[in-house]
């Protein structure tokens, strides 16, 4: 297992490696270069000048190359052009909302997608069947935006059950310790703030869950309906084994293994899908920083982001390679 | 002699039969499809102890015949009609519950992919043990000691060990062997076994046959052998069913049809097999076409067309002139117009003949 | 050139600031709250304002963008302000001024009692230390992202003779009495002095947190510590916290304010970029109020009962014509024919614009600056919406079908603009059908539109302005003074009009007011002969508030004063 | 020895015969027969595809449909802040915020999004390929490289991805597009890959190396053509995807500058602003969107069920 784990480890490097060559070549190919993306198109050619030089841009391009690799090593990743604080230090700041909603997101997904996707997949060709189908589709197609609106519309605006922005009422002032707001809230014992920080939670993170949700569905009910034909099913109800053993111990187990990699996939996904629902729910996360970079051309914070989420993103399928090896005893082995 | 092999009180002639299938029909209806019946009015019985062995080629409704005993077919899409009693007890149509009562406990099934038939991802132990915690109240403690001693005397080495193991893990001798365990477990009346070796090595294939033959012997369990493989038969079989598209077209005791096949079918089959007392470098005749070519059974004859001996009113237009499956001497009954004939000779002789 | 795109940001920004202290208008006091009556049952609670964007920073005289000022405005105070709801400069922390007979002395007779937050005392050392400060500010600090509106009014630093600043000295002769000295008379002088820019900070905490320090690129400041966490005023409110992660500022109230305390004990300015989270927020309660309300909108609102302050229009908006004299770029060389921007002018549906796009109450202008604003004159050329006309006029000059590179803003809503991706295609038709050619170019409105039509690199453009105080230069002269050698800015192609320069030059020389007013009705009247762009209209931008929102009074300037509001249940 | 040298002969033959069944051999001709004939009695089918194929015609004689110039500003002069015309005379879906006609909008609009859909899908499913065939055809360290690659495209998520092209390409309609299409490339190459190595252990390709056909043969002769169903699937769902995520993008701005073209995605988020006077203007381009992406998905899956062995039982 840990030879497994070790494995897996090294082979992320590489892609690492062609992750930054490619952010670094990105940056390069951006209208003006790098020193632009930083000064803006404002800035006047000695300001210009006198930036290459200190960051070394008048140097051949594998000198620069490492430099900036050197740099991204210890998570610099230069300033916001919209703040100009540190791009890492906007990032750990804003990256437990995202963490959080995320989470969010991904447990109404699973919670509602694998139960959904099964029962369409026991009454193959039900009504259930196709509405769970449909429904998983408009649950794609559907943009986060008007979702977004509809939802707020209705629990914030017409019932006022929940919160329609933010992540915290304002006139709550609650104790911040990890940032991870509904987590202080029970480290403090405020319950209310954690309460009311949940809350929070729940309408971006329905929007946010509904594209893994859809996929989820799919991808459960195909797979169960793969699984109940597998040879071992049969011998399973050939011993007479109870319906749900076979259903809990044969079809389920099996049928989750394709599950749990589309989890990761998409847990990676949402954290990119946040870029849209966070900035309509004024959500204070990476995606509502990354959405107003887009809009201020604040290059150095795309820069950083997209690397690091892209980081994040590889390890998080990484942590779920390593728990499909454990979920599938014969990846462990090979 | 194989048959002096069966210790006789093993075998209780006098009880009747533990699995009558009477007239048994499956019909698959597929939305929009016509129906097609792939078992057609089969009948056969087996007596404990007693091994019968359904023969024919892949498609002609062997395994969905045992897949209907067990009552594994699917609900949706399929009718099954005729009837089939375990001890008496009639299956066709038995709710689920009971089905599944008895399955494993009382009639059980060894399929023929090893792999495929073995769930990867729990350990071979829990799915040996489950079976007995299923239909025995066993603590999890016994059904584990059980399980290891079913392991052993299926012949799998160290069966603590494999216990914990995962299917992948052991060969494909192994996992046939765990198989069976599990089949055996709960000692049941029936057991079918449907191509059990066919996916396996040669050498594997004898050993275990030999292992059902033992088990068989020794628990007086009556088994139900489906395959395509004369050898298996001849190895194995007390009687035997020939069928073809659905219908058996003969049936007969072992020597019986291996010294005189009546069916053209038969003959063909027997005649395909390599045999050791057979003439040296006498040639091989396999039959004619595949098992594509078959008409309906309602028009004749359902071989006719790869049949040598077929003539004229093999094939007749009218429809539902089947020919019928008739008494053709004492234990025997066969399915053709033009059978294969022999000289005539004492019964004693050829049953010696059959055995040399 | 450099200072050129601050300056639109600058504009709207200033728009938010004037805070006055005048007490409000008795009609609040009857709406407040039944019970108890006058102010003890009104003050008290805590107002939730939905901002469009986050503040910079809160020291204002880095400040150039709306959301920075609407906060900075609520903390500092200046020797000026703007009168309520209107747009005359009306005296602050100083009582009063004297100016000397050249117009280059002002005296200002500072109010007694005064003190910053961090206890500081308010006085003519205070006056002339932040004075001196903008003056010598250095590196950084010179760059026009820092200080555009110090260099927009004043001119150069201690440190750059080259370009030399209007600013000369500023005495503290007593206790209460600051003398500041300028080098050359300008109608921007003393009017200026109520820009938020020019607020009074505490002298200690400027030095304690080392306000000047200012880090980073041009473009990336990063401000001092002063700036994002000790900001210290004179102002009714207190700075409090900016939590950054959710864009969260709140103030409290100043206890011992020289004024008539504020009522509500806190407000916390929530930044929600999107304007329909903004309204729906506000309709489900969570925020009392919002600034940048869509015109379609109002109706909307009002019907539900909430309360939609339509401000005075104090803005213009126009379409901006390319000289075609900017060195690198290639402009459309038929646009030096008057007849084809006449032809333009003519082909624009201004009442559509209005009655269409725009919020009601909006107007359609004549020339670039509002009715009013003292030297807007009545007999301007005008050009009514005559297809006709245009197409003749293009004939005339042989520009049938010449193509326009036509840029316009995304992303963008600004009080004069609020959207201008419909403006541009209802433009956009107009000129086709009177037999242009339009090659449409979208860009996002910061940095990249500002950049481009401030370089010149459009035909012409959508741009707008808000004023900042009731001054014409502060209109006109932004747009058309002489920017340097014979020409004009480069938005506007750097035509080259001799006449229209010296008019404006003339008339912000002008020390007498009402010669002034002449002078600049004149240059309007030079301006629209020589049309260098087309000025479209003057929109009425709103805020909206709650229903329990008393005593919120909506400025021309979009620069609202919350000392005054209260929550009546 | 004769002897051996006929068993040899014998066994060659036999294998060609096999290589050449499975690709044109009945084996392939009867199973997209049935895969049809499954399809055909499919009603999920035959849901998705009248929807697609609604949609392709509507696309195609858009301008002979469009009841009006969907640029034409008719009713601009009535429209007033807080109030934008309804349905009426001539006007079955009301005006847009421009007074222009919605339904013309509409049905144009399909255009631009069949546009969007197909270019990107293209370009992903041809570039995917190339890529796939490189590393599925050679493997080895081509494999691994290609491979490598991929994974590192893939480890950038889609949108993140869209988002730094279309800002490095600029804003123009095309770059949306090669977006789209780039965050798809991954996907085919991987599928392509998958099924090709799946085919290279079989029979008749080993049958073909045996008969020392040349590999090219091989590959574009006999393992494409039966690595294709899944890509066609895939292309299916793709073009609902990329519809979609074209949605997203102009949501963000990034979308075809030219207002003046109708664009489903475009008319969405402009009429964001109008959601309080007329929701209308985005719930109609809203439905379109969604219900193409439907049609496609379902052809889509239902395809895949068609061709997947597993549910032909």
């Amino acid at each position: 297992m840990l030879r497994f784990v070790v494995r897996r480890l090294l082979q992320l490097i590489p892609i690492l490696l062609g992750l930054s060559v490619l952010l670094f070549a990105w940056l390069r190919a951006l209208p003006g270069g790098p020193a632009q993306a930083a000064l803006g198109e404002r800035a006047t050619p000695e300001a210009i000048a006198r930036y290459n030089e200190l960051f070394g841009l008048d140097q051949p391009l594998y000198v620069q190359y490492l430099r900036f690799l050197g740099r991204a090593v210890q998570l610099d990743f230069g300033n916001s052009a919209r703040t100009g604080r540190p791009v890492t230090e906007e990032f750990l700041e804003r990256m437990p909302g995202t963490i959080e909603l995320t989470l969010f997101a991904m447990v109404f997904a699973i919670g509602v997608g694998i139960p959904l996707g099964y029962l369409a997949a026991r009454r193959h060709g039900s009504w259930l069947d196709s509405a769970s189908v449909i429904g998983s589709l408009l649950g794609v197609a559907i943009p986060v935006f008007f979702l977004a609106y509809l939802l707020r519309l209705l629990f914030a605006v017409e019932l006022g059950w929940l919160p329609g922005s933010g992540r915290q009422e304002v006139r709550i002032d609650a104790t911040r310790i990890t940032n991870f707001y509904v987590l202080d809230g029970l480290l403090t014992r405020e319950w209310d703030a954690a309460w009311d920080a949940f809350t929070h939670l729940v309408l971006p993170g329905i929007a946010l869950g509904t594209i893994p949700l859809a996929i989820i569905v799919r991808i459960t009910r195909a797979s169960v309906l793969d699984v109940v034909n597998e040879d071992y099913v049969r011998t399973a109800n050939a011993k007479g084994l109870a319906t749900s053993t076979v259903r809990r111990r044969h079809v389920i187990r099996n049928a989750l293994l394709p599950v749990a990699t589309t989890i990761g996939l998409q847990t990676g996904l949402l954290l990119s899908g946040a870029v849209l629902t966070e900035s309509v729910f004024a959500f204070g996360g990476v995606g509502s920083a990354i959405f107003d970079a887009i809009f201020a051309r604040d290059f150095a914070v795309l820069q950083g982001f997209i690397l690091i989420l892209a980081v994040v993103y590889v390890l998080v399928n990484l942590l779920v390679d390593i728990s499909y090896g454990l979920l599938d005893p014969r990846v462990r082995v090979r | 002699m194989i048959i002096e092999d069966v210790p006789p009180d093993a075998v209780d002639r006098s009880g009747r039969p533990v699995l009558e299938v009477d007239e048994l029909t499956v019909t698959f209806r597929r939305r929009g499809e016509q129906p097609m019946r792939a078992v057609d009015g089969v009948s056969f019985a087996v007596a404990p102890g007693e091994t019968v062995g359904l023969v024919g080629e892949s498609g002609c409704g062997k395994s969905v015949t045992s897949l209907a005993v067990m009552g594994l077919l699917p609900r949706r899409g399929v009718q099954v009609g005729g009837s089939v009693r375990l001890d008496g007890r009639e299956l066709v149509g038995a709710p689920d519950r009971a089905l599944r009562e008895l399955r494993g406990a009382d009639m059980a099934m060894v399929f023929q992919d090893p792999l495929s038939s073995l769930n990867p991802t729990v350990p071979i132990g829990t799915q040996v043990t489950e079976v007995l915690l299923e239909h025995r109240d066993l603590s999890r403690k016994d059904a584990t000691a059980q399980a290891t001693d079913l392991l052993d005397r299926v012949g799998i080495p160290d069966p603590a060990r494999r216990l914990k193991e995962y299917p992948h893990q052991l060969s494909g001798g192994m996992r046939q062997r765990a198989l069976i365990a599990m089949a055996l477990a709960c000692r049941p009346r029936l057991l079918i076994a449907d191509e059990p070796t066919t996916a396996l090595d040669v050498t594997i294939q004898a050993q275990i046959l030999e292992l059902l033959r033992e088990l068989v012997v020794d628990s007086g369990t009556a088994l139900v052998m489906i395959t395509h493989d004369l050898g298996v038969v001849a190895g194995l079989c007390d009687r035997v069913h020939v069928m073809y598209s659905g219908k058996i077209i003969e049936s007969a005791d072992r020597h019986e049809l291996f010294a005189r096949p009546r069916q053209p079918y038969t003959g063909g089959l027997l005649a395909s097999v390599p045999r050791l007392d057979g003439v040296r470098g006498a040639p091989l005749h396999p039959i004619r076409g595949s098992a594509r070519d078959v008409i309906p059974w309602a028009e004749g004859c359902a071989f006719a067309p790869r049949c040598d001996h077929a003539q004229d009113d093999c094939l007749t237009e009218v429809a539902g002139s089947t020919v019928p499956l008739e008494y053709d001497g004492p234990g025997r009954e066969l399915r053709c117009r033009h059978p294969l004939e022999y000289p005539r000779s004492p019964a004693g002789a050829t049953a010696a003949g059959a055995a040399r | 050139m450099q200072r050129r795109p601050q300056r639109v940001l600058a504009a709207s920004a200033a728009a938010l600031t004037a805070l006055t202290l005048a007490a409000c208008a008795s009609s609040d006091r009857d709406s407040g709250s039944g019970e108890g009556g006058g102010e003890e049952a009104q003050s008290g609670g805590t107002l939730v304002f939905g901002a469009a964007g986050d503040p910079a920073m809160f020291d204002p005289a880095f400040g150039s963008d709306g959301e920075t000022f609407r906060v900075a405005r609520q903390i500092h105070e200046g020797l000026l302000t703007n009168e309520l709801g209107g747009t005359e400069p009306v005296p602050q922390l100083a009582e009063d001024y004297e100016v000397s007979e050249d117009g280059l002395e002002y005296t200002f007779a500072l109010r007694e009692g005064v003190k910053f937050h961090d206890g500081t005392d308010f006085n003519a050392e205070a006056v002339c230390f932040n004075f001196d400060r903008w003056y010598n500010f250095e590196g950084l600090a010179q760059s026009p992202s820092a200080s555009y509106y110090y260099q927009a009014v004043f001119g150069g630093f201690a440190s750059t003779p080259d370009t030399p600043s209007i600013y000369e000295s500023c005495e503290a002769t007593d206790e209460n009495t600051a003398v500041i000295r300028l080098t050359q008379v300008t109608s921007k002088f003393p009017a200026a002095l109520s820009l938020p820019a020019f607020s009074i900070q505490s002298p200690t905490a400027l030095q304690e947190y080392d306000a000047d320090n200012l880090s980073g690129s041009e473009d990336a400041l990063s401000y001092s510590e002063y700036a994002l966490e000790h900001p210290t005023g004179t102002g009714p409110f207190k700075f409090e916290s900016w939590d950054r992660g959710n864009g969260e500022v709140t103030i409290v109230r100043n206890e011992d304010y020289w004024g008539d305390p504020a009522l509500l004990d806190e407000i916390i300015f929530r930044t929600i970029s999107d304007q329909n989270t903004r309204r729906q927020e506000l309709q489900a309660g969570s925020i009392d109020g919002y600034d940048f309300v869509a015109p379609a909108d109002y109706q909307t609102l009002e019907d539900e009962g909430l309360q939609v302050l339509v401000r005075d229009p104090f803005n213009i908006l126009y379409l901006g014509f390319n000289g075609g004299n900017v060195p690198g770029t290639s402009a459309n060389p038929a646009l030096k024919d008057l007849r084809v921007r006449q032809a333009i002018a003519h082909a624009i549906d201004r009442e559509t614009i209005v009655n269409s796009l725009l919020p009601e109450g909006a107007e359609a202008a004549t020339q670039f600056m509002p009715p009013t604003v003292d030297g807007w004159a009545d007999d301007v050329t005008t050009y009514e919406y005559d297809p006709d006309r245009a197409r003749q006029l293009l004939q005339e000059a042989g520009a049938e079908g010449t193509t326009l590179r036509f840029f316009y803003p995304t992303e963008v809503s600004r009080p004069y603009l609020p959207d201008p991706a419909a403006l541009f295609q209802v433009i956009n038709q107009n000129l086709i059908d009177a037999g242009f050619t339009v090659e449409p170019t979208a860009l996002p409105w910061n940095p990249d539109y500002l950049n481009a039509v401030q370089a010149g690199q459009a035909d012409i453009h959508l741009l707008g302005w808000t004023g900042d105080y009731n001054d014409a230069y502060n209109f006109i002269g932004t747009f058309f003074a002489e920017a340097s050698n014979g020409q004009a800015s480069a938005e506007f192609g750097a035509f080259s009009n001799p006449e229209i320069f010296a008019a404006l030059a003339q008339a912000d020389a002008e020390p007498d007011a009402s010669a002034r007013t002449e002078q600049y009705q004149e240059a309007n009247r030079l301006i629209m002969d020589y049309l260098p762009g087309v000025p479209i209209s003057h929109s009425p931008p709103a805020l909206v508030v709650a229903e329990n929102v008393q005593g919120l009074e909506p400025s021309p300037l979009t620069a609202e004063v919350f000392s005054t509001v209260s929550l009546s249940d | 020895m004769t002897a051996i040298g006929d068993v040899r002969r014998r066994r060659i033959d036999e294998l060609a015969a096999r290589a050449g069944q499975v690709p044109e051999g009945e084996g392939g001709v009867s199973l997209t027969k049935s895969a049809f004939r499954r399809l055909r009695r499919n009603p999920v089918a035959i849901t998705g595809a009248v929807i697609v194929v609604v949609f392709l015609v509507v696309a195609a004689f858009a301008p002979l449909l469009a009841p009006r110039d969907p640029l034409a500003q008719t009713l601009l002069g009535e429209i007033r802040p807080g109030f934008i015309p309804g349905a009426r005379e001539g006007f079955p879906l009301g005006a847009d915020e421009l007074g222009r006609d919605l339904l013309s909008r509409l049905i144009v609009g399909s255009r631009q999004s069949l546009l969007i859909g197909v270019v990107s899908t293209v370009l992903g499913v041809v570039v995917g390929m190339a890529l796939g065939v490189l590393a599925g055809a050679f493997g080895g360290w081509v494999d691994t490289v290609v491979m490598r690659f991929i994974d590192i495209i893939l480890s950038i998520p889609s949108l993140l991805m869209a988002i730094s092209i279309s800002v490095l390409l600029g804003q123009n309609q095309w770059s949306l597009v090669i977006a789209i299409a780039v965050t798809q490339v991954p996907v085919f190459a991987r599928l392509l890959r998958g099924s090709m190595l799946a085919q290279r252990g079989s029979d008749y390709v080993l049958a073909s190396q045996a008969l020392g056909i040349k590999r090219s043969r091989i590959v574009f002769g006999h393992v494409l053509p039966n690595s294709l169903s899944p890509l066609i699937v895939q292309a299916t769902l793709s073009l609902a995807t990329a519809i979609i995520e074209a949605a997203a993008l102009s949501f963000l701005g990034l979308g075809d500058p030219d207002l003046a073209r109708p664009e489903w995605g475009a008319m969405l988020s402009n009429a964001q602003d109008f959601l309080s006077v007329r929701p209308e203007l985005a719930i109609y381009p809203a439905l379109c969107i969604i219900v193409v992406a439907l049609g496609f998905t379902l052809l889509g899956e239902s395809l895949r069920e068609a061709l997947d062995p597993k549910f032909r039982r």
